[in-house]
């Protein structure tokens, strides 16, 4: 699985690189942010702009990333769009998740936290 | 224009998954329809055959998934997943159907699954279940823009 | 990445061919294909059912088409048409094999057909044709870029 | 099949709406061709630039096509790209056909032809 990791001062701005992200390899997504909060990431800006697919499984896989991190102000999604915004809506899980229309805003919203 | 039908198989393994959405979406996309309603019909077989794989096959490779598409460009398109494992327990199909609270759970309980049957309620204009000696055939129908 | 692969049907019309093609072609922009290799893979795929239906099953409707596509994404792309018709007659098969020149028909004979299998010929990377106790299957190979 | 036909004085120019031109159409345009030709129409400009598709026995109506209107001076293909494209060339068929790279061009070589 393509990920980028971009690390601002004590963020962590998480990019999804694969447009999809479904049961195949959302655990794999699961496992390698463990990974990250094992070595220390407290707060997660994930950045799935580059994602044109997600199933719910994989909206499972992230959250239980909110779990990991912890709380919702330290875990951010960016750059939902298309089917992948309307997963969110139709579940209502945009209720619970802190959503930004993109990762610069998902850092200013996450400073000024 | 008249009624085409394509019928696809891949066998029971998620890593296979995309090849399916990405057959439908291509198909729905020369359809000419809009943006998000290609998205939806993904997003809603995808969710259907992530199940069969799941429960119908208990995740269990070796076995066929098949998808039949029908599509009369003008007027809807229909998407029927059929399997040979273990049906939809009747309660989990009626789920729902006593109102939109009890289709998907609540986001405040942070559920991690649970909400395939009631996305596919929500993406589809139509559906209908059914079992024979054929297997076990979900009917998805999407009226079209 | 591991090969993944898919199996589709339709039935002998020209009409559904449509369906083959788009659904390939979803495949291949899923798999992050250039542009003009989904172009050829379509291409070569439509020129070869376009044949069977034409010319293995007489343009007859009511018989299966068969596609099977197997794909490594890392490596190539395996497209297999199968039918159960007339095979591709050895001479024609065998045509182009002397050279390129005798692959296409000359154009300024303004010719209005003849071009399929040339096309197969000069998209596929391999070629391979066989004929068993299932039916005739041309197995078309492309190299990803 | 969704065609657009607007003349330009003598000259026709027909616009294929259609994304596909393949086996199951190819006869229909050749059909709506002779129609157009029995009509009056004798100078031709089919511009392929929203098709997105073309197999080789859609090369061959549109062969049958150039055969109606008569010379290779009479009909010019404009807007031919990606696989259309494509297909004339490994034919060679580009070396019979007059070719523009739009509708514009077209009409400025046959003004000038
Ligand atoms: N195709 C199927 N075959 C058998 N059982 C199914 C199928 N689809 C769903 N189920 C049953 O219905 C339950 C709810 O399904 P769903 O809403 O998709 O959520 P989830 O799959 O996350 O459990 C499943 O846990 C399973 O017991
Ligand atoms: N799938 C097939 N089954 C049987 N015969 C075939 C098949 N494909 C091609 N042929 C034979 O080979 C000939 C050349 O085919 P092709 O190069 O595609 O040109 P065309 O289809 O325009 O004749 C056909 O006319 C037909 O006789």
């Amino acid at each position: 699985m393509k990920l980028s990791v971009h690390t601002h001062e004590e963020l962590t701005v998480l990019k999804v690189l694969e447009p999809r992200l479904d049961a195949a390899n959302a655990p794999e997504l699961r496992l390698r942010v463990s990974e990250m909060i094992g070595a220390g990431t407290q707060r997660l800006i994930l950045d799935v702009s580059a994602v044109e697919f997600m199933d719910s499984s994989s909206l499972g896989a992230v959250v239980s990333i909110l779990k990991m991190v912890g709380g919702s102000g330290d875990l951010v999604i960016a750059g939902a769009h298309g089917i992948v915004a309307e997963l969110f809506k139709l579940t209502r899980m945009d209720r619970v998740f802190q959503m930004a229309a993109d990762a610069d805003s998902a850092l200013d919203m996450m400073a000024t936290a | 224009m008249s009624t085409y039908n394509i019928r696809l198989f891949i066998d029971s393994q998620l890593a296979h998954v995309r090849l399916l959405g990405s057959a439908v979406r291509g198909i729905g996309q020369e359809l000419d329809l809009p943006t998000e309603q290609v998205g939806q019909i993904e997003l809603m077989l995808v969710e259907a055959v992530n199940n069969v794989i799941e429960h119908a096959y208990d995740n269990e490779t070796g076995h066929d998934v098949h998808v039949r598409v029908e599509c009369n460009p003008d007027d809807q398109l229909k998407v029927i997943i059929s399997d040979r494992g273990h049906p939809i327990p009747a309660a989990q199909l009626q789920r729902g159907s006593a109102g939109d609270d009890a289709l998907l759970p609540e986001p405040e309980s942070l559920p991690e699954g649970g909400w395939g049957l009631g996305l596919i309620r929500m993406l589809a204009d139509s559906l209908h279940y059914e079992c024979n000696q054929d297997g076990n055939h979900l009917h998805l129908c999407k009226q079209l823009a």
